[in-house]
C-alpha cells in the first residue's frame, strides 16, 4: 500500500510494543501480564511485515535475495505464532496450577522467593 | 631419573594408601603415615649425595612439557636455595606426623591432610616454572583450612577463612602478574613459556623488561605482595596469630615451613626476574622487614597465650629474613636464606614443647601456668635451649642467621642503600626478642605453681624427649657448624646477587650456568658476550 | 707448656659441665655430695694448673707475646672468616688465672656454702659452664668469640641469679641482667657491623677475610682510622655500650645490684671478680680505637667518674650486706674504667687484678656471715660477730684494708694501693682524655680520689655493724625475710640463734684470697711489674703513659683519703648502729634514704621502660594492631558483606519489579548508544 | 528457477543434523514408553535417554574431521564450537538425568514426562549452539524455555516450584519479546535472518541501518543476557533455582546456560565489527555481573540460591572472555570451551550432591542442612570439596585452569581492569563456597540420616564422573583442548 | 488532495492507515488500563483484528488470515477460556493500588519510546515500499508461503513440531491430577 511511509508502521508497532512493556510492569494480573506480552509479540509481527514489505536493504538487481528477504520475514512471523500458542498452552497452564494452589493468582503475593 | 618427582609424590601416593585403609583402623592409619612421611625423608636425603655445591645450576632437574598450548611445563629441579628447604620439609613433617599420634577423630582425613600439605610444599620449593610453583604453592591452602577448621580450637572457622581468604588474595594477583610475565616472554621471544630458566634468560640479556619498563614494579609487588603476605611481613601478617592459635599443634609446625615459601619465592623469582624494578623498591621492603621485627617483638612481649607469642615472634623473625636477603649482599642473603632453616628448626622445637603442654593441659594461655619447672624440669631445659636458639643467643644457630642478616643489612645501609637508623632499630630487635623470649619463660616456668592442675604435671616421655632431641642436635649444629648448611648455597646465593644487581648483559643466567663459570676466570664480561649466549631450549 | 695446649683450658670446665649437667644427678645419688664436689672444683684447678704453666711458658720477649692457636673453621660467608682461634698473650692469660684461680677456690667455697641446697648439680653445671664461656671471652682471637663467651657469661649469670627460681622477683632480677646486658651487646654489635664494613670498605689489611680477628684487624683499624677519626670515637662509643652494659657502668648498672638475688658465691665470682670486669678486657683489647679517639676516652673517663661517685654514695644507704659490696663493685669498676679512659690501661687491668682479690674475698666473707646468721642479709641485724666468726672476722678486715686501699708509700700496702695510686695517678697526668680542651680525665681523677675516701668510711661501716658493736640486735628480733626453697634447711635467724664459724672448705679459700689481697699488689707492683708484662712497649697512638702526675703529691692525698676514711668511719659506727639508721626508716637522714632509693633512678627507669613500653605495646596490640591494621581486613569483609544485604533487598521478589529492571537496563543500553551515535561518527 | 519462490529443496549434511535428531528423536521415544510403561518405574526411560545420548556423543565425532559449512537452507552451521558445545550439552543433561530419578522419587514427584522433557530441551540448546540464523536461534530458544518453563513447576504441590515457575516464564517471555523486536530491527536493517549478513551490511551502512542495528543488537543482547543471566537481566536466577526442584536447577544452570552463551557468542561474533559501540557496554555489565553475583552471594543461606548467584558471577568470566573474542577473534574461543565445559561439571557435580538433602518428599536447602554429609555419605562430601575447590578456583582443578585462560584472554587483549575485577572477586567468593564446603565436609551433626538419603549408583556416578572430570580436564589440558580445538 | 506534512504526502491510504492505527491504539492501551480481565482481552481481540487487517495492506494475505485463526480463533480464546474458568470477583478486578514502581514504569516506558523513536523513525520517514514486479508481489500468497515453509525451512518447521509436541507434553504435566 504505497503511500504510508515504512515510519508510520514502525511507528506503530513501537507504540504497541512500548503498550506492552508498560502493561507486563504495572499490571498485577498474570493473565493481563501474559496479554500483555501478546501484544508485544504481535507488535513483532507487525514490524517483521512491514520491513519484509518495505525492503530497504534489498538491491533489487538480486532477485533470488530479494525472494529470499521477502519470506524469511514471513516465515518468522509464522513461527513465532506457532511459539506464541506453545507457550500460551504452557503459561497457561502454570497459572492455573498456581491458582489451584493458592485461590489467588495475584503476582504482588508471589514472593516467597527473594532475597 | 625422576627422583624429585618420587620425592614430590610419595606423600599423595601415601594418601591414595591411607583411602585404602577403613576409617575404623585408626591406629595403622597412623602407622601408615608415618611410614610414608619417613620414606619420603629418606628418599630426601639422596638428594645430597647427587648435589654439587660448585655450581649454581639447576641440579638432578626434569623438564618436560605439560599443557604445550599454554607454555607450561613440568620443570623440577634443585639448586642451593631450595636444597635445604626441601629437606627440612621433610625432616619437619616427619616430626609434625610424629607429634600428632594423639590425634583421635577423622585420623585418616587428618593425616592425608598432613601429606598432602607435604606435597604441595616439596612441589613449591622444586618446581621451575611460574605456573607449576603458583598449582603447588595454592595447594596448600585446602589442607592447611581442613586442619584448622576440623581439629582446631573454638574460634576455628574464622580463623581457617581468614587464613585462606587472606593468601588466596595475595596471590591471585601474583597469578595475574605470572601471567603477565608469560605474556611479554611471548611478546620478546614469540615463544610462550613460564619457565623462569628462559624467562630468566631473556632478563638477564635486558630484553625483556626492554620494552615494558613502566609495568615492571608492578608485576614485582603483584608478586612481592603475595609472597609477604605468606612469609608474613608486616602489614600482612594479621592471619598468623589466629592461625597459629586456633590449627591443631601439627599445624604451626608445618606452617613454619609454609611461611619460607614466601621468603623462598621472594629469593627465586622476585630478585632474579625484576633486577630494573628492584632498587627502587629495596628501601620499601626493608623498612617493612625492619618494622616487622620490632612490631612483631614488642606485640609478642604481651601477648596472652603461647602460640599467639609465637606467631609474633615469627613475624619478628622472618623479618630478620627479609632484611638479610634484601641487603642484596652476599652475607646478609646468605644469613637469611640460612635464618630460613633456622627459623623453621627452632618454632618447630618450640611449637613441639608448647604441644606436649597443649596435651598435657588443654591450654596454652600463660594464666594456665607458672612455676612447672619444679614439675618438668628436662621440659625446661629443652625448652630453654629452644628459647636461646630463637633469641639468637652464639652458639646456636639462630646467632649465625641474624648476625650475618643484620652485617648485611648493615653494610648495605653503609652503602647508601637505604637508611642506617633502619638496621640501628632491627640490631635492637634482638634486645626486644630477649624481652619476650624470657618474658614467656618466666611466665611459664618461673614462680611457684599456682594452678592446681600443674602440681600433677608429668616430665616429657622417652619418646618425646627423642623428638625434641633430634631438633636440639640441629640447634647446635648449624651454630657450631654452619658451614655445612652454608657452604652448598653459596654459589646460588651469589649468582642470584648478580643476577639482580648487575647490569643488563653482565647478569649470569641459570641456562648458561658453564658460560659464567667460564667468565669468571677469564676476563671481566663484555656485553656482546652475554648476547652471543646460545638459548637452550 | 706450649701455647698450642690452650685447648685443654677450654676443654676441663666444659667436660666439668657436661659430666655435670648429664651425669650429676646421678653421681649425687651415687657417690655423694662430697664426691660431686670434688668434681666441680677439680677441672677447674686443672685448667688452672694448666693454664699457670702456659703463661710460665710465654714469659718471654714482646715481639712473641701474642700467639694465635686455630682450631679450625667456624662462620664463612662470603669474604668474612671467622675460625675458632684463640689468643695467647699477656692480657688473656691474666684473665685467664684471675679466672680460674680466683674460680677453684670460690667452686671450692661453694661446695660448703651450698651443701644444703637441693638442685647441687644444677649449680655446678651452671658454674663450669660459666668459667668456660668466661675463658672464651678472653681467649678468642677474634670479637665474634668474644662476643660468645660474652653472650654466654650473660646466660649463666642469667641462670644463676634465677637459681631460686620459685622466689618470682629472682627471676625478675635475672630477666633484668639478661636484658640490659642485651641492651649493651646492642652497642658491641653495631660496633663489630662498623669494624666489619668500614675494613671492607678501605680494604687496609691482608685480605684473609678475617675482618675481626685482633692480629688482622688491629694494625688495620689502625691505618683505616687514621683516615676518619669521626669512625674511632664511633666504634669507640658503640664498644663502650658494651662494655658499660657488662660493667654495670651508669646508666647500665641497674641490673648488678638486683643480680645479688642469686647465691654468695655467684655474686663472688661472676658479679664481683670475673665477669663485670669484661668491660675493661675488652677497652684494653680495642685500645688503639680509643687512643685514637680523645672525645671517647673522655666520655669513657666522665661515666668511670660518676658511677664510681654515684654508687658510692648509694652504698652508704645500703642495709643489706651484699647490696652494699655490690654497689662497692660498681664504684670499683667505675675507678677501672678511670683508668682505661685516661690510657693508663695497664693500671685498669691492674686493679682488676687486684679488685679480683679483695672483692671476692668480702663477698665469700660475707658469705660466711650470711651462711651463718641463716641467710639473713641485713646488717641491722649483725653485730659482734667476731666473737662467734673469727677467721671471717680478720679475713674481712684484711679485705677491706685492701679494698681502701691503706698502705705506706714507698714501703708497702694492700693489693688496693697500688691499683688505686695507678689510676689515680694516671688519671691526673694524662692529657688525653678531652673534650674541646676540658680535661675531663684530670677531673675524673680528683672525683676518683675523693671516691676513694668515701669507699673507706662505708666499708668501715659495713664491717663496724657487722662485727663489732654488741649482740642486742640480732639477739631479739623476730624471723626476718628470707629466700624460701621448699623444705627450708636454713633455720631461722632468732634470739638464741649461736652463729657457727664455717668449715674448713669455706674458711680455706678466705685465708688464700686474703694472702693474695694483702701481698698481691706488692708482689705484682714492684718494679712496674705487672705493666712491663702487660704493656711491654709504649702504646702505639699514645706512646709512654706517666702515672706519676708532676707537681702533685698524690701518694700523700690518698693515703690520707683511705687513713681518714676509716677514722671516720669508725668515730661514726664503732659503737654499733647509730639511731638515724635503724629498723625505722622515717628517722633517717633524707640523703641516706635518697640513697638507699639510689636517687630515684631505678624506679624512674622501672617505670619508663617496663610500665612505659608496657602501655605502649598493649596499646600498639589493641588499637593499632587488632583495631587498624587487622582491622582493615575484617573491615573488608564486613563491607562486602554490607554491599550483600543492600543487594539482597533489591532482590526483592517481585515480578513486576524484575521486569522494570531489565526495561531500566534496556533503556541505558539504548540511551548510552543514543549518545554514541549522536556523538561520533 | 523459472518462476519465482520455487526454492529447491535443501541439501542436508545428515552427519551434522545427526545428534540433534538423535536426541530428539529419544526424547519421542521416552515420551512413548512412558506412556506404555507401568508408573514409578522411571528406570528404563532413564537408560534409553543416557544411551541415545551416547549415541548422540558418538554420533558427533562423525563431522570431528569436517570443514566448516553451512546446511539444511543455511539454517544449521556445523563448526568445531558448535560440536564442542552440543558435546558440553549432551554431558550437561547426561549427568542431569543420571541424578534425576532417585531425587524425583524421594521428592514423590516421579513424572515420566520429565525425561523427554529433558532432552527436548536439549535439543532446542543444541539447535541454539550450531546455527548462525536468528531464526534457528530463537526457535531453539524457545525450545529450550518452554521445556524449562514446565520442569520448573514440576514438583505442583510446592508454591516455590510454581512460583518459580511463573516468575520464569513471564519474564522469560517478556525477555524473548525484546529478543524478537531486537531480530526484526537486524532483519529491517540487512533484509536477511542470517548473521553472516551484518558484517557486510555494517561495512556499507546508511544514516537508517546503523541505528537500527545497534538497537537491534542491544534489544537481544536483553533476550539472551536474559537467558545467561547477566545484571541487571539477571534477578530471575537466584529466585528460579531456589523454588525449582533441584535437579532442574542443575539443568538451567549447565544446558540452558551454555545454550545462551553459544547464541550470544554466535550474535557477539556477527556484531565484533561494530565492537566499539558495544564492548565499553558489555563491560560495564561484565563487572556489575562479577560483582553483583558474588556480594550478594555472601549473604545467603540457601545452598541453592548461592549457586544461583555463583552462577551470576560465572556468566560476568565467561563474558571476558567473549569480550575478548570479539577484540580479537583468534582469542576465546577454546576459553570459553573449556570454561563453560568446566563449569558444568562443577555446577551439576555441586547440585547432584545437594540433591542428597531431599528425603521422604521434603528437602531442606539451608547450609546447615548439609551438616554431616561427611558421616553420612563421605564420597559424596569429599566431591563437593572437590567441586567448591575448583569454583573457586584452587589447582590443580578445571576451575583453576579456566580461571586461567580467562584472565590470560583479558591480558592479551589489554582488558586489564576486567582482569583485576575477576581477581577481586574470585578473592571474595572463596567466602561462600568454602561455606558450603565447611556445611558439608566439617561441620558434624547427629541427625544427618534423618535428612539425608544415601548414595544412590546414579549419583554416584555422577559425583565420580565430575570430579574425574574436573581434575582430569585440567591435567590433561593438552589433549582435551586440542580435541576440542579440532575442526 | 496533496499536500503534506514534514514532506510525507497525505494520500487516502495515509488517512486509512490513520484510522486504523488509532483504534489498534486505542485497543492496545485498552489492554492495558481496563482492571476487568475480560474486556482487556476484547480489546486485544479487536486489536488482533485490525492487525490482521493491516498485514492485508502489506500484501501479507495469507499471514493476515492466519492472525485471525490462530491467534483469535484459538489463543484469545484459550485466553478467554481460563478466564472464564478462574473466573470470580476478586480476579477479574484486581484493583491496581497506586504504588511508585507503576508510575517508573509508565516513566521508563516513555523513556524507551521517546528513545526509539528519536533513533529510529526519521530517518524512515522518507522511505517507501520498494515496487514489486508481478511475480513478486505474490509473496505473501499461500503457494509462496508453502513452497518456502517446506523447502527452505523445513528444518525450523520440524523444530516447531518439537515445541508444540512441549507444549502438549507440559500442559499435560502441569494439568493432569497428581499421581
Amino acid at each position: 500500500m504505497n503511500g504510508v511511509p515504512l515510519a508510520a508502521y514502525i511507528g506503530l508497532g513501537m507504540i504497541m510494543f512500548t503498550t506492552g512493556v508498560v502493561g507486563v510492569i504495572i499490571r498485577r494480573n498474570p493473565i493481563v501480564i501474559f496479554m500483555c506480552i501478546e501484544l508485544m509479540l504481535n507488535s513483532v509481527n507487525l514490524t517483521f511485515l512491514t520491513f519484509a514489505r518495505y525492503q530497504m536493504a534489498a538491491r533489487s538487481s538480486d532477485a533470488l535475495g530479494m525472494q529470499n528477504s521477502l519470506m524469511a520475514g514471513q516465515m518468522m512471523v509464522i513461527f513465532v505464532m506457532a511459539v506464541a500458542a506453545a507457550e500460551v498452552a504452557v503459561g497457561l497452564g502454570i497459572i492455573m496450577a498456581i491458582y489451584r494452589l493458592r485461590d489467588s493468582v495475584d503476582i504482588d503475593e508471589l514472593n516467597l522467593l527473594r532475597g | 631419573m625422576y627422583l624429585l618427582s618420587v620425592i614430590t609424590f610419595l606423600p599423595l601416593l601415601g594418601v591414595l594408601g591411607l583411602f585404602l585403609l577403613p576409617e575404623s583402623k585408626a591406629k595403622s592409619v597412623k602407622q601408615t603415615a608415618l611410614v610414608v612421611s619417613v620414606l619420603t625423608f629418606l628418599v630426601s636425603l639422596l638428594v645430597l649425595f647427587k648435589f654439587d655445591g660448585g655450581s649454581y645450576a639447576f641440579q638432578v632437574s626434569e623438564n618436560h612439557p605439560w599443557i604445550t598450548q599454554l607454555g607450561i611445563s613440568y620443570h623440577l629441579g634443585i639448586d642451593g636455595i631450595s636444597l635445604w628447604l626441601v629437606l627440612l620439609t621433610t625432616f619437619l613433617s616427619v616430626i609434625a606426623v610424629a607429634c600428632s599420634m594423639k590425634v583421635d577423630n577423622r585420623v585418616r582425613a587428618f593425616m592425608a591432610c598432613l601429606l598432602m600439605l607435604e606435597s604441595a610444599m616439596l612441589g613449591s620449593f622444586l618446581s621451575l616454572d611460574l605456573v607449576l610453583f603458583f598449582i603447588f604453592f595454592e595447594m596448600t591452602l585446602l589442607p592447611m583450612w581442613l586442619l584448622i577448621n576440623i581439629w582446631g580450637g573454638p574460634n576455628k572457622g574464622h580463623a581457617a577463612n581468614k587464613f585462606l581468604i587472606y593468601t588466596f588474595a595475595g596471590s591471585i594477583f601474583m597469578l595475574v602478574g605470572i601471567i603477565s610475565l608469560g605474556y611479554l616472554q611471548f611478546k620478546t621471544t614469540g615463544k610462550l613459556t613460564f619457565d623462569i630458566v628462559l624467562i630468566q634468560e631473556q632478563v638477564a640479556q635486558g630484553k625483556l623488561w626492554a620494552n615494558a619498563l613502566q609495568a615492571e614494579p608492578f608485576i614485582f609487588w603483584a608478586f612481592a605482595i603475595a609472597l609477604l603476605v605468606k612469609t608474613p611481613a608486616f602489614p600482612f601478617h594479621t592471619w598468623i596469630p589466629d592461625t597459629y592459635a586456633e590449627s591443631p599443634i601439627a599445624g604451626p609446625i608445618l606452617s613454619s615451613v609454609m611461611v619460607k615459601m614466601g621468603t623462598y619465592g621472594l629469593l627465586r623469582f622476585c630478585l632474579p626476574l625484576f633486577p630494573d624494578a628492584l632498587p627502587h623498591q629495596i628501601p620499601y621492603l626493608v623498612t617493612l622487614a625492619v618494622i616487622g621485627i620490632v612490631y612483631g617483638a614488642i606485640l609478642a612481649a604481651i601477648q596472652p597465650d603461647m602460640r599467639r607469642v609465637m606467631a609474633y615472634s615469627s613475624l619478628s623473625h622472618m623479618g630478620f629474613v627479609l632484611l638479610g636477603i634484601f641487603s642484596l649482599t652476599k652475607i646478609g642473603m646468605l644469613g637469611g636464606a640460612f635464618q630460613q632453616l633456622n627459623h623453621g628448626i627452632t618454632a618447630t622445637i618450640l611449637f613441639l614443647l608448647i604441644g606436649y603442654l597443649y596435651q598435657r593441659r588443654g591450654t596454652t594461655l600463660f594464666k594456665d601456668f607458672g612455676g612447672i619447672k619444679a614439675q618438668m624440669p628436662i621440659f625446661a631445659t629443652l625448652f630453654l635451649i629452644a628459647m636461646l636458639s630463637s633469641l639468637g643467643l652464639p652458639g646456636t644457630n639462630g646467632f649465625v642467621g641474624e648476625f650475618l642478616a643484620l652485617l648485611g643489612g648493615f653494610q648495605a645501609a653503609y652503602a647508601n642503600q637505604f637508611s642506617m637508623g633502619l638496621i640501628v632499630v632491627a640490631v635492637f630487635g634482638v634486645v626486644l626478642a630477649a624481652v619476650y623470649m624470657l618474658y614467656m619463660f618466666q611466665r611459664v616456668f618461673y614462680g611457684k605453681i599456682t594452678q592446681e592442675e600443674n602440681k600433677g604435671l608429668l616430665d616429657l616421655t622417652g619418646t618425646e624427649i627423642a623428638l625434641a632431641g633430634i631438633l636440639v642436635v640441629f640447634i647446635f649444629w648449624g651454630g657450631l657448624a654452619p658451614n655445612t648448611f652454608m657452604r652448598p648455597m653459596e654459589n646460588s646465593i651469589n649468582a642470584t646477587l648478580k643476577m639482580s644487581t648487575a647490569a643488563p648483559g653482565f647478569r649470569p643466567s641459570w641456562s648458561e650456568e658453564y658460560a659464567v663459570e667460564a667468565k669468571k676466570h677469564s676476563a671481566p664480561t663484555t656485553p656482546r658476550l652475554a648476547m652471543n649466549m646460545r638459548i637452550q631450549p | 707448656m706450649n701455647y698450642e695446649s690452650i685447648w685443654l683450658v677450654l676443654l676441663f670446665p666444659i667436660v666439668g659441665f657436661l659430666i655435670q649437667a648429664f651425669l650429676g644427678t646421678r653421681i649425687e645419688k651415687m657417690f655423694g655430695r662430697r664426691a660431686l664436689g670434688a668434681i666441680a672444683v677439680l677441672p677447674i684447678a686443672l685448667s688452672f694448673a694448666v693454664g699457670l704453666m702456659i703463661t710460665l711458658s710465654t714469659k718471654g720477649g714482646p715481639e712473641e707475646s701474642a700467639k694465635i692457636a686455630t682450631f679450625g673453621n667456624w662462620i664463612n660467608a662470603a669474604n668474612l672468616k671467622i675460625p675458632f682461634e684463640f689468643i695467647v698473650d699477656p692480657l688473656s692469660m691474666t684473665m685467664v688465672l684471675i679466672i680460674t684461680g680466683i674460680g677453684a677456690l670460690i667452686h671450692l667455697y661453694a661446695t660448703g656454702y651450698m651443701s644444703e641446697e637441693k638442685d647441687y648439680a644444677r649449680f655446678f653445671t651452671y658454674m663450669n659452664l660459666f668459667i668456660a664461656s668466661m675463658l672464651v671471652l678472653v681467649l678468642g682471637a677474634n670479637l665474634v668469640l668474644l662476643f660468645v663467651g660474652w653472650e654466654g657469661v650473660g646466660l649463666c649469670s642469667y641462670l644463676l641469679i634465677g637459681f631460686w627460681y620459685k622466689d618470682i622477683a629472682n627471676a625478675k632480677a635475672a630477666n633484668k641482667a639478661f636484658i640490659v646486658n642485651r641492651i649493651g651487646d646492642w652497642g658491641l654489635t653495631l660496633g663489630l657491623f662498623l669494624i666489619v664494613a668500614l675494613l671492607m670498605k678501605t680494604n687496609g689489611m691482608a685480605g684473609d677475610g678475617r675482618f675481626l680477628s685482633y692480629d688482622s684487624m688491629l694494625p688495620a683499624l689502625k691505618t683505616g682510622l687514621q683516615q676518619n677519626p669521626g669512625m674511632a670515637t664511633a666504634i669507640a662509643l658503640l664498644l663502650f655500650v658494651g662494655a658499660a652494659g657488662k660493667s654495670a657502668q651508669f646508666p647500665l648498672y641497674l641490673w648488678l645490684p638486683d643480680a645479688m638475688a642469686g647465691p654468695t658465691p655467684v655474686s663472688a665470682l661472676i658479679h664481683a671478680a670475673t665477669m663485670v670486669t669484661s668491660g675493661v678486657v675488652l677497652l684494653n683489647r680495642m685500645h688503639i680505637v680509643f687512643e685514637m679517639s680523645p672525645i671517647a676516652s673522655a666520655i669513657v673517663c666522665g661515666i668511670g667518674a660518676f658511677t664510681a661517685l654515684f654508687a658510692a654514695l648509694i652504698a652508704f644507704g645500703q642495709t643489706d650486706i651484699k647490696k652494699v659490696l655490690a654497689y662497692s663493685t660498681v664504684s670499683q669498676l667505675g675507678f677501672m674504667f678511670i683508668a682505661c679512659g685516661a690510657g693508663a690501661y695497664w693500671a685498669g687491668m691492674f686493679h682488676v687484678t687486684t679488685h679480683a682479690f679483695f672483692k671476692a674475698l668480702l663477698f665469700l666473707g660475707a658469705g660466711a656471715v650470711i651462711h651463718a646468721m641463716g641467710h639473713n642479709q641485713d646488717m641491722r641485724n649483725y653485730g659482734n660477730l667476731r666473737k662467734y666468726l673469727p677467721i671471717t672476722f680478720w679475713t674481712m678486715i684484711l679485705g677491706t684494708l685492701a679494698i681502701c686501699a691503706v698502705g705506706i708509700p714507698g714501703v708497702f700496702g694492700f693489693a688496693g694501693f697500688y691499683s688505686k695510686e695507678a689510676i689515680l695517678g694516671g688519671a691526673l697526668a694524662n692529657t688525653h682524655a678531652q673534650i674541646q680542651g676540658i680535661q675531663v680525665g684530670q677531673i675524673a681523677g680528683w672525683v676518683g680520689l675523693g671516691v676513694a675516701a668515701l669507699t673507706s668510711i662505708y666499708m668501715t661501716r659495713l664491717t663496724c655493724l657487722t662485727f663489732l658493736g654488741s649482740e642486742e640486735r640480732w639477739r631479739k628480733i623476730p624471723v626476718s625475710h628470707e629466700h624460701d626453697h621448699e623444705d627450708d634447711t636454713h633455720h631461722a635467724l632468732d634470739g638464741n640463734h649461736t652463729p657457727k664459724e664455717v668449715s674448713p672448705s669455706m674458711w680455706i679459700p678466705l685465708v688464700v684470697l686474703a694472702i693474695l689481697s694483702v701481698g698481691g699488689g706488692f708482689v705484682l707492683a714492684n718494679g712496674g711489674a705487672f705493666e712491663k708484662w702487660l704493656y711491654p712497649n709504649e702504646l702505639p697512638v699514645l706512646g709512654k703513659i706517666s702515672t706519676e702526675p708532676n707537681n702533685i703529691p698524690l701518694a700523700l692525698y690518698s693515703t690520707i683519703a683511705a687513713v681518714g676514711g676509716i677514722l671516720l668511719g669508725l668515730a661514726f659506727y664503732l659503737k654499733g648502729l647509730p639511731k638515724n639508721q635503724g629498723w625505722n626508716e622515717a628517722e633517717w637522714s633524707p640523703l641516706r634514704r635518697a640513697e638507699r632509693d639510689q636517687f630515684g633512678f631505678d624506679r624512674a627507669m622501672t617505670v619508663a621502660t617496663v610500665e612505659g613500653g608496657g602501655d605502649i605495646a598493649n596499646g600498639l596490640w589493641k588499637w593499632f594492631d587488632v583495631g587498624i591494621v587487622d582491622g582493615i581486613v575484617e573491615g573488608a569483609g564486613k563491607v562486602s558483606g554490607g554491599i550483600g544485604m543492600v543487594l539482597k533487598r533489591w532482590q526483592s521478589g517481585y515480578i513486576r519489579l524484575y521486569a522494570l529492571m531489565m526495561l531500566l537496563g534496556f533503556v541505558s543500553f539504548i540511551g548510552y548508544f543514543a549518545f554514541v551515535i549522536k556523538g561520533g561518527h | 528457477m523459472d518462476k519465482a519462490f520455487h526454492f529447491a529443496i535443501p541439501s542436508i549434511e545428515w552427519a551434522a543434523l545427526l545428534p540433534i535428531l538423535i536426541v530428539a528423536l529419544t526424547g519421542i521415544v521416552t515420551f512413548v514408553v512412558e506412556m506404555f510403561r507401568p508408573k514409578n518405574d522411571n528406570n528404563l526411560i532413564v537408560g534409553i535417554s543416557i544411551g541415545g545420548l551416547i549415541v548422540a556423543g558418538f554420533a558427533l565425532f562423525m563431522q570431528m574431521e569436517q570443514p566448516s559449512y553451512a546446511t539444511a537452507g543455511d539454517l544449521m552451521q556445523r563448526d568445531a564450537f558448535g560440536t564442542a558445545m552440543q558435546w558440553i550439552l549432551i554431558l550437561g543433561s547426561a549427568l542431569t538425568i543420571l541424578f534425576s530419578e532417585s531425587y524425583l522419587r524421594e521428592k514423590r514427584i516421579p513424572f515420566g514426562e520429565f525425561y523427554p522433557l529433558v532432552l527436548w530441551s536439549t535439543v532446542g540448546a543444541m539447535i541454539m549452539a550450531t546455527t548462525t540464523s536468528l531464526l534457528m536461534i530463537f526457535l531453539g530458544l524457545e525450545i529450550l524455555s518452554v521445556s524449562l518453563y514446565v520442569m520448573a513447576g514440576m514438583s505442583r504441590s510446592e508454591e516455590k516450584s510454581e512460583e518459580s515457575a511463573l516468575k520464569y516464564f513471564l519474564l522469560g517471555a517478556f525477555a524473548s519479546g525484546f529478543l524478537l523486536y531486537g531480530i526484526a530491527f537486524v532483519y529491517g536493517a540487512t533484509g536477511s535472518l542470517d548473521l553472516d549478513f551484518v558484517g557486510a551490511i555494517w561495512s556499507h551502512r546508511t544514516e537508517a541501518t546503523k541505528p537500527m542495528m545497534l538497537i537491534g543488537l542491544a534489544m537481544m543482547l536483553i533476550g539472551l543476557g536474559f537467558k545467561s543471566s547477566l545484571v541487571p537481566f539477571h534477578q530471575w536466577t537466584p529466585d528460579v533455582y531456589q523454588g525449582s526442584p533441584t535437579n532442574v536447577t542443575a539443568f538451567m544452570a549447565t544446558v540452558s546456560k551454555v545454550g545462551a552463551f553459544a547464541a550470544l557468542y554466535r550474535v557477539l561474533t556477527a556484531f565484533a565489527l561494530m565492537g566499539e559501540y558495544w564492548i565499553p557496554v558489555l563491560t560495564v555489565v561484565a563487572i556489575l555481573t562479577m560483582f553483583v553475583g558474588n556480594f550478594a552471594a555472601l549473604v545467603q543461606k540457601d545452598v541453592k540460591r548461592i549457586l544461583g548467584y555463583s552462577s551470576v558471577a560465572n556468566a560476568g568470566y565467561v563474558l571476558i572472555a567473549l569480550l575478548a573474542h570479539a577484540k580479537d577473534y583468534r582469542l576465546g574461543n577454546n576459553t570459553i570451551i573449556y570454561f563453560l565445559l568446566s563449569y558444568t561439571l562443577m555446577t551439576a557435580g555441586a547440585f547432584a550432591i545437594v540433591s542428597l538433602v531431599a528425603k521422604n518428599g521434603k528437602e531442606g536447602t539451608r547450609l546447615e542442612d548439609l551438616n554431616g554429609m561427611w558421616r553420612r555419605s563421605p564420597f559424596a562430601a569429599v566431591a563437593l570439596l572437590v567441586c567448591m575447590a575448583s569454583l573457586i578456583g584452587i589447582p590443580p582443578t578445571a576451575g583453576f585452569v579456566g580461571k586461567f585462560l580467562i584472565f590470560f584472554d583479558a591480558l592479551r587483549t589489554d582488558q586489564m581492569l576486567l582482569a583485576i575485577v575477576l581477581a577481586l572477586n574470585s578473592v571474595i567468593s572463596v567466602y561462600y563456597y568454602l561455606a558450603i564446603a565447611r556445611a558439608a565436609f566439617v561441620t558434624d551433626s547427629q541427625e544427618s540420616e534423618t535428612r539425608m538419603v544415601k548414595m544412590t549408583p546414579g549419583l554416584a556416578s555422577v559425583c565420580t564422573i565430575c570430579v574425574a572430570g574436573i581434575f582430569g580436564i585440567a591435567l590433561f589440558y593438552s589433549p582435551v583442548a586440542t580435541f576440542f580445538a579440532a575442526k | 488532495m496533496n499536500q503534506s506534512i514534514g514532506g510525507v504526502a497525505i494520500t487516502p491510504e495515509l488517512l486509512l492507515f490513520g484510522a486504523v492505527a488509532g483504534a489498534a491504539t486505542l485497543c492496545a492501551i485498552g489492554v492495558v488500563a481496563f482492571n476487568n480481565a475480560i474486556r482487556s482481552a476484547l480489546c486485544l481481540v479487536v486489536n488482533f483484528f485490525l492487525l490482521a487487517f493491516l498485514y492485508f495492506t502489506l500484501n501479507a494475505e495469507m499471514l493476515g488470515i492466519t492472525q485471525v485463526v490462530v491467534y483469535t480463533g484459538a489463543i484469545m480464546v484459550l485466553f478467554l477460556f481460563v478466564i472464564m474458568l478462574l473466573n470470580l470477583g476478586g480476579l477479574s478486578l484486581l484493583v491496581e493500588r497506586r504504588d511508585p514502581k507503576k508510575y517508573l514504569g509508565i516513566l521508563l516506558g516513555c523513556g524507551m519510546f521517546v528513545l526509539l523513536g528519536s533513533q529510529l523513525l526519521p530517518q524512515l520517514v522518507s522511505v517507501n515500499a520498494k515496487t514489486l514486479d508481478p511475480e513478486m508481489a505474490k509473496f505473501g500468497g499461500p503457494e509462496a508461503i508453502g513452497r518456502t515453509l517446506f523447502t527452505t525451512y523445513v528444518y525450523p518447521f520440524e523444530a516447531v513440531s518439537i515445541l508444540l509436541l512441549i507444549g502438549i507434553v507440559g500442559s499435560i504435566m502441569l494439568a493432569k491430577r497428581r499421581i
